[in-house]
């Protein structure tokens, strides 16, 4: 409680007494220099073949899931900011230049590029025959799987201050769903564009612009028909998927996407604390501020746990029960931003550098 | 309550004030009505004072209760931990705010502190602060105040990024931008994100754009985004640049008052050239001076572009709009304690009982402040109360500390190791006359000069200066032929501007020298000339000179030229009759992708007249080294003297120099740094009948300046002596630094 | 004209020809002052009389100069003096460009040369 | 974790409503004696210092209230002409109708009347050219005085003090008009000099500004108007020609001496109980 010294000092770690999980990694590799100097969403993608990652530098990877031996690499000669993605036979990824590149998932080729309205901050997502691609100027594209081409444009005005980065669109059927800058939460008819439903999940207050900051860049997720937002501004909700009403509410301020595990929604706050919320009422199980001020990475479920990383490179898992610190593990040194991937036995997890590793546990 | 009749009046809850006082400021006296209008009234007096927090009116019979709660007084007043920010302009602000020991305390008043800080914090790019305020209640009705401050990591531009530009490239666009992403250079400030350098620099973007022809150009939407944990800030500007415009035509509109010619001749937008913003809004305010001569001050000229889209041409259309003609009645000065007010009013381009014209306003305020005795100068139009057209001008003064104090440490291959010291006094008794003392040493002579220069002898701009100089060198060590001379001389100078870019200079010198030879050493020219002359002579000289200077910086110019002819004569009647006449020039070509080449030629010719064409060794011209011929040693070029072969000089000098200057990338503007290929040519001569073309020598080579902060001028150059002949001392490599300049 | 290039001094009211033209005996001292302006010149000591002056000198010393005076009796305006002759009326009515385009293009060059001596660090001594 | 330091302990002896008022009146006369012994030994910091203490400790004694005046005047001696001004008005604020205020306001005078002299003056060097808003605060702080407490006994050498303003400023104003003489802006002199004559009637300056008036208006080629100003100046030579002296003479007799010595002569006033 020392008054003076610097603001948010990251918490120390206490070592685990009796770890419930023994951790080991199958393999690592390298995606080139991960994202340098910048912030940016690259993040991991799983497909039943392949591996996909990508780096600021501009190469595309694809590593072979068990092995990790590395499929095919593709430079697209671009500031890769966002991606990659897996749509139908392409990966995608979004540049700084604001542009869309799909290459095709076999071999890595080429297969188009497209320029939208501004940077590309948010991993484009694409079902097959259409990609929704997020702009920074909070505009979203949507582009013919096939050919790149625009088919149509929705636009909602950007708060004048904003926090880095977009959150990830989710594609549900003929709807897709985007968080948006100004804390609102937006369905989208996939056909056209019209907006189903338009529902402000936090309202801008305060005296100045930081104060006033109510983006929603964490991932969405969809769950049964329900949407679970986390907002900087201040509001974790749940919404009626069809009609965007507000189921419940709780006031946890929080810039990364939350995961559901077993019936307790699990989001990591802009302070570190991890949450454990009750599905259905959004009441708080229990909160875990061992890990606070640790820079986390967005929470994933695996291996019936809650898995996060920090910015020292570490992986913590929690028992979702109590939120107990369970078990750790440590891939490399540099901060793990991207939300951990689980498939089968495996998870994988990238970090800044660039590191990919697949973790088994048992 | 009812109303009724004061009989007598009592104050209730006063701590440190005093009856009288509430009596004082109180509306209400004995005898008179109390009702509702009146005590609303008097309560709102009370509370107008400040010096109470709750005042309450009430009834005791027929006296009058004055129930009132002081303002508590601040015992102590103290912020911690804002080293960023504050020092003595925020205490000087809180001050004024009332926040101070002994003032009285207003809740708001913290509440506007607080917001305040944390606005400047958020100005200068600390958006991680945290700022908290304690007030607790002190025996006696007064409060401490205590506001703690966290300040946390700076914030700074991690990447500034524009998108949707094809005809310029990222980093030439970067380039004109003040905001610029973290780089490697230390100490680096213009990281730091504030919100009015981002709009300056969107206007920058714009015009940079329009001046070359994108009239259509638009800043479709900026992005600024923080990073959660607020230490990096991403700029994006997202561009539309449209198509080159050309002019097609220009005329005028609205009320003209000026007739067509001069009009044209204030407008440079011609027809068939691209469009640039630049020109319009130049040519614009050039009309706005005009009309402001003749008492439009707040005129107004906007150049509106007519727009043709089929062929992409514009058409100017300036629109005048004159506004009110006004007068100014008086010009006051405010702040000037150390400055005698004529020394302010003569760099006026505004006359009072004369017609008001704001330009002439600005750039009188813009001299203010270029005087080296003046720091800032803010200037107020106040219009004269009771008529319409007549304005007051007050000019706010603050003023710089006049004296300072300089050292510098040189090196030149002629004079080797050189310490100077100068003091100068900038506003000797406020008169703005210029007063300086300096010193020189180095390794062959040693100088003490003292100057005094007033900048306005005559009201319009003629200066006067008066220096007295003493210089001991002995060039016994050095190259030249063996003999020392000690000088003591005076100069009066008078400098008369001819036109806006040729000055006249004119005065008288007188010198007293002394020649000391030394049998051993000295060459057998100077010897005769002793023989002739002696080793004692007084001149009185005639000084004059006429230059053109138009180059756009003293240093590195990249525009302009300067041609400077100056003439001085030793009067008939002085010991010695000799004159030394030079000519030097120098021109700067602009080229594309930011080359440039610049010419230096000087022509230097000394000679006697009259009976004796004696001409003393130490006025001979040398040559060779950095200032005329590089790759070859400092004066060695020309005539030797017998017996030793040591450099004499001679009477005639001829130098040429071409440098093609080759941009840097490190430091584009080129204003501390300079990077050229160049071709020297020149020599001495004993007689300018000597002169031959093949005797000139010549060389080429890379040279590189710099503006060091600490070493002043550095000169580094390699040169290749292209025709050196045997007997010439070549130095490939020369370097010189300091004001050995 | 002289050699030395002096400051411009322009003094007193503008004065223009067309604005004299509509002056009317009669009219009161409100008009005169619509039409022409505050005069400048009148004396404090004289309150029956107005002095118009207009004043100009080049920097090459060419002195336009005229004088309009007014007489009021009981505030009306009943005599005037210099309203015809428009000799020096072109020096006062029109600015002097060639000065004005002279005056900003010096202006330019010493400031952009000012500028880059403050950013080099240089203290140039002025000679 | 450690408690704020610098909070008192709750139970702190020295809180003074636990000594009875009596007694607390004593401490407060003790305080002042002392305070104003080290006034009257120059030490004015010093006095300063225990000036402020009295207030703080015992701000509702009268001694508290005459030693913020003496505070003041303390202020003015050590140089610090804002600090001085503020107290003042704090104080006229406060207690408008002291019976020292006549006092205060004279001290406002005096501080305004000293703030610009600095070195060039006391070697008595010409100053009169430079900003004289200070001089104008003195002038109009000095005529508040006068208008406001006619009865005080500063009146006197406030009213000196007006006078000797007065010619100040009107000199300052004589140098402008003479710069634009030689500048060539004779309507812009002219106006000048017209302002001096009505503002600063009885002050030497008046008199060169008529001669100029008449040499601006002869350039003009007014006749008339010149006329006028060379027969004023007549009249004026012949109705006062003692007061408009000029301006040198005056200075040599000694008005009061330059230098930091007798024009500091004034004390504050004794104690009211």
């Amino acid at each position: 409680c020392s008054k003076d010294g610097k603001v948010r000092e990251p918490a120390e770690l206490q070592d685990i007494v009796n770890p419930q999980l023994r951790l080991s990694t199958v393999w690592t590799a390298r995606a080139g220099e991960g994202s340098g100097k910048y912030r940016a969403s690259l993040d991991v993608t799983v497909a039943e073949d392949a591996v996909y990652a990508a780096e600021v530098g501009g190469r595309v990877y694809a590593f072979d899931p068990n092995t990790g031996a590395r499929l095919w690499v593709t430079d697209t000669d671009a500031r890769v900011i966002s991606g990659p993605s897996v749509s139908g036979n392409a990966v995608l990824v979004g540049t700084m230049e604001g542009e869309v590149i799909a290459l095709k998932r076999a071999d890595g080729a080429p297969y188009w590029r497209s320029t939208i309205s501004s940077e590309a901050l948010a991993t484009p997502v694409g079902d097959g025959n259409l990609v929704i691609a997020r702009a920074g100027d909070g505009r979203v594209h949507a582009l013919s799987a096939v050919s790149g081409s625009a088919l149509w444009m929705f636009e909602r005005t950007v708060p004048s201050l904003t926090l880095r980065g977009l959150g990830k669109p989710v594609i549900d059927g003929n709807r897709v769903f985007v968080g948006m800058d100004n804390g609102r939460v937006a369905a989208l008819r996939m056909a056209d564009g019209q907006p189903i439903w338009e529902q402000a999940v936090a309202a801008p207050s305060g005296r100045n612009e930081l104060e006033r900051l109510t983006d929603i860049d964490g991932a969405l997720l969809l769950d049964g028909g329900e949407l679970y937002v986390a907002s900087y501004g201040g509001e974790v909700a749940c919404l009626d998927g069809d009609t965007g009403q507000v189921l419940w509410r709780r006031a946890v301020k929080s810039y990364t996407g939350p995961t559901r595990i077993g019936d307790i929604i699990v989001v990591s706050d802009e302070s570190g604390v991890v949450w454990g919320l009750d599905a259905t009422t959004g009441a708080a199980a229990w909160k875990n501020e061992d890990l606070k001020y640790r820079r986390l990475s967005p929470p994933a479920a695996f291996a019936e746990r809650i898995v996060v990383g920090d910015y020292e490179g570490y992986l913590h898992w929690l028992d979702p029960k109590d939120g107990r610190l369970v078990a750790r593990a440590r891939a490399g040194r540099d901060p793990i931003q991207a939300v951990p991937v689980a498939d089968g036995a495996l998870l994988y997890v990238l970090d800044t550098a660039g590191r990919l590793a697949a973790i088994r546990a048992d | 309550f009812d109303p009724f009749t004061i009989a007598d009046i009592r104050a209730e809850g006063l701590q440190r004030l005093e009856i009288g006082t509430v009596l004082t400021y109180l509306p209400l006296a004995v005898g008179d009505q109390l009702n509702s209008a009146t005590s609303r009234q008097a309560i709102r007096a009370l509370y107008a004072s400040g010096l109470f927090q709750d005042v309450q009116l009430l009834r005791d019979g027929n006296t009058l209760v004055v129930r009132v709660q002081e303002r508590p007084a601040i015992s102590s007043f103290e912020i911690k931990g804002n080293d960023k920010i504050g020092g003595d302009e925020l205490n000087q602000s809180l001050k004024n705010l009332g926040l101070a020991e002994g003032e009285l305390f207003r809740r708001e008043l913290l509440d506007q502190v607080e917001q305040e800080l944390r606005r400047q914090y958020y100005a200068n790019g600390y958006y991680d602060v945290a700022i908290e305020s304690k007030v607790t209640e002190e025996p006696n009705n007064r409060v401490s105040l205590k506001i703690e401050v966290t300040e946390g990591r700076v914030t700074k531009i991690k990447d500034i990024n524009i998108i949707g530009n094809t005809v310029f490239d990222d980093q030439t666009l970067l380039e004109q931008l003040e905001l610029r992403a973290t780089n490697w250079m230390p100490f680096q400030r213009s990281d730091r994100y504030s919100k009015q350098k981002l709009v300056g620099d969107l206007e920058k973007l714009q015009s940079y754009y329009q001046d070359r022809g994108y009239l259509k150009f638009n800043i479709r939407s900026v992005q600024v985004a923080l990073t959660p944990e607020k230490e990096s800030i991403y700029i994006t500007v997202n561009v539309e640049e449209g198509d080159v415009y050309k002019v097609k035509s220009r005329r005028f509109s609205g009320e003209t008052i000026l007739n067509e010619r001069f009009l044209e001749a204030l407008t440079t937008t011609r027809a068939g050239d691209i469009f640039s913003r630049k020109e319009a809004t130049e040519s614009a305010d050039r009309i706005e001076a005009a009309l402001s001569d003749i008492g439009y001050a707040f005129a107004e000229v906007t150049p509106i572009p007519e727009v043709d889209e089929v062929n992409k041409e514009v058409s100017i259309n300036y629109y005048v709009e004159p506004g009110k003609r006004a007068y100014v009645r008086r010009i006051s000065f405010v702040g000037n304690t150390g400055t005698n007010d004529e020394t302010l009013r003569r760099e006026m381009r505004q006359l009072e009982a004369a017609p008001f014209s704001k330009s002439a306003v600005e750039r009188s305020r813009v001299r203010l402040t270029r005087l080296p005795f003046i720091e800032e100068a803010e200037v107020e139009t106040k219009p004269v109360p009771g008529s319409d057209d007549l304005v007051d001008i007050q000019f706010k003064i603050k003023e710089r500390p006049p004296g300072s104090v300089q050292f510098g440490v040189g090196y030149s291959g002629a004079q080797g190791f050189l310490v100077t010291g100068q003091i100068t006094h900038t506003n000797f008794l406020g008169t703005g006359n210029r007063i300086d003392a300096s010193v020189e040493n180095n390794t062959i002579s040693r100088s003490i000069n003292l100057g005094w220069t007033d900048p306005y002898f005559t009201a319009d701009g003629i200066s006067q200066s008066i220096s007295l100089f003493y210089r001991e060198s002995e060039s016994v060590i050095r190259f030249s032929s063996g003999f020392n001379s000690n000088i003591l001389g005076a100069n009066l100078t008078y400098g008369i501007p001819l036109s806006e870019f040729v000055s006249l200079r004119a005065g008288l010198g007188f010198e007293e020298v002394a020649l000391e030879t030394f049998p051993g050493t000295t060459s057998d020219e100077v010897l005769q000339f002793v023989v002739r002359n002696g080793t004692r002579f007084s001149t009185y000289q005639f000084r004059t000179g006429i230059s053109y200077d138009s180059r756009n910086r003293t240093f590195f110019a990249t525009r302009g030229a300067l041609h400077a002819l100056t003439l001085d004569l030793a009067l008939p009647g002085s010991d010695l009759q000799y004159f030394n006449a030079s000519y030097r020039a120098q021109t700067y070509v602009p080229l594309p992708y930011r080359f440039v080449i610049e010419l230096n030629g000087s022509v230097g010719y000394v000679d006697g007249y009259g009976n004796d064409d004696d001409v003393p060794p130490y006025e001979n011209f040398f040559a060779g080294g950095p200032r005329t011929v590089r790759g070859y040693r400092d004066g060695s070029l020309g005539p030797r003297d017998t017996p030793f072969g040591n450099e004499f000089g001679g009477k005639l000098r001829t130098t040429a120099q071409a440098e093609l200057v080759i941009p840097l990338p490190i430091e584009s503007d080129g204003k501390s740094t300079r990077l050229s290929g160049f071709f020297d040519i020149g020599n001495v001569f004993a007689e300018p009948a000597d002169f031959e073309f093949g005797e000139l020598r010549q060389s080429a080579g890379i040279a590189f300046s710099w503006f060091t902060p600490f070493l002043g001028l550095l000169d580094l150059s390699y040169a290749f002596p292209l025709n050196a002949k045997e007997g010439d001392r070549t130095d490939r490599f020369q370097i010189t630094f300091g004001s050995g300049f | 004209c002289q050699l030395v290039y002096k400051l411009p001094t322009r003094q007193g009211n503008v004065i223009e020809q067309k604005q004299l033209d509509q002056l009317k005996l009669g009219m009161t001292r409100e008009q005169v002052t619509y039409l022409l302006g505050t005069p400048l010149a009148a004396s404090p000591f004289r309150t029956d009389r107005w002095d118009y002056v207009g004043y100009y000198k080049s920097p090459r010393g060419k002195v336009s100069k005229r004088i309009v005076t007014l007489y009021f009796e009981q505030d009306k305006l009943a005599r005037m003096e210099g309203v015809e002759d428009t000799s020096a009326s072109a020096g006062i009515e029109n600015p002097d460009v060639k000065t004005v385009i002279r005056e900003e293009r010096k202006e330019a060059a010493e400031s952009e040369r000012e500028a880059s001596e403050r950013d080099s660090g240089v203290i140039i001594t002025p000679q | 974790c450690s408690a704020d330091p610098d909070r008192p302990p709750p139970t702190n002896p020295f809180r003074p409503e636990q000594t009875s008022a009596r007694e607390q009146r004593l401490q407060a006369a003790e305080l002042y004696r002392l305070a104003r012994r080290t006034l009257e030994s120059n030490d004015f910091a010093g006095a300063i210092q225990r000036y402020s203490q009295l207030s703080l400790r015992f701000p509702f004694t009268d001694y508290a209230i005459q030693g913020q005046v003496e505070k003041i005047y303390a202020l003015y001696r050590n140089y610090q002409p804002d600090e001085a001004l503020a107290e003042a008005d704090r104080f006229l604020r406060d207690y408008p109708r002291h019976e020292h205020v006549a006092y205060v306001q004279y001290i406002k005078g005096l501080v305004n009347f000293d703030r610009d002299r600095g070195l060039s003056d006391a070697l008595g060097l010409d100053t009169v050219r430079r900003d004289t808003s200070n001089l104008r605060r003195a002038f109009d702080d000095f005529a508040l005085l006068v208008q406001r407490y006619p009865q005080s006994p500063y009146v006197g050498d406030a009213r000196a003090r007006m006078i000797w303003l007065r010619n100040r400023l009107a000199a300052h104003e004589l140098t402008i008009v003479e710069y634009y003489m030689r500048r060539g802006a004779y309507i812009a002199a002219a106006k000048r000099a017209e302002q001096i004559i009505a503002q600063y009637p009885g002050a030497p300056a008046t008199l060169t500004a008529l001669d100029l008036l008449a040499a601006s208006y002869d350039a003009l080629g007014l006749r008339e108007q010149a006329g006028d100003a060379r027969k004023l100046r007549q009249a004026y030579l012949a109705t006062a020609p003692r007061e408009i002296l000029p301006q040198e003479r005056q200075e040599r007799r000694g008005f009061w001496s330059r230098w930091f010595g007798s024009d500091r002569g004034v004390e504050p006033p004794p104690p009211a109980g």
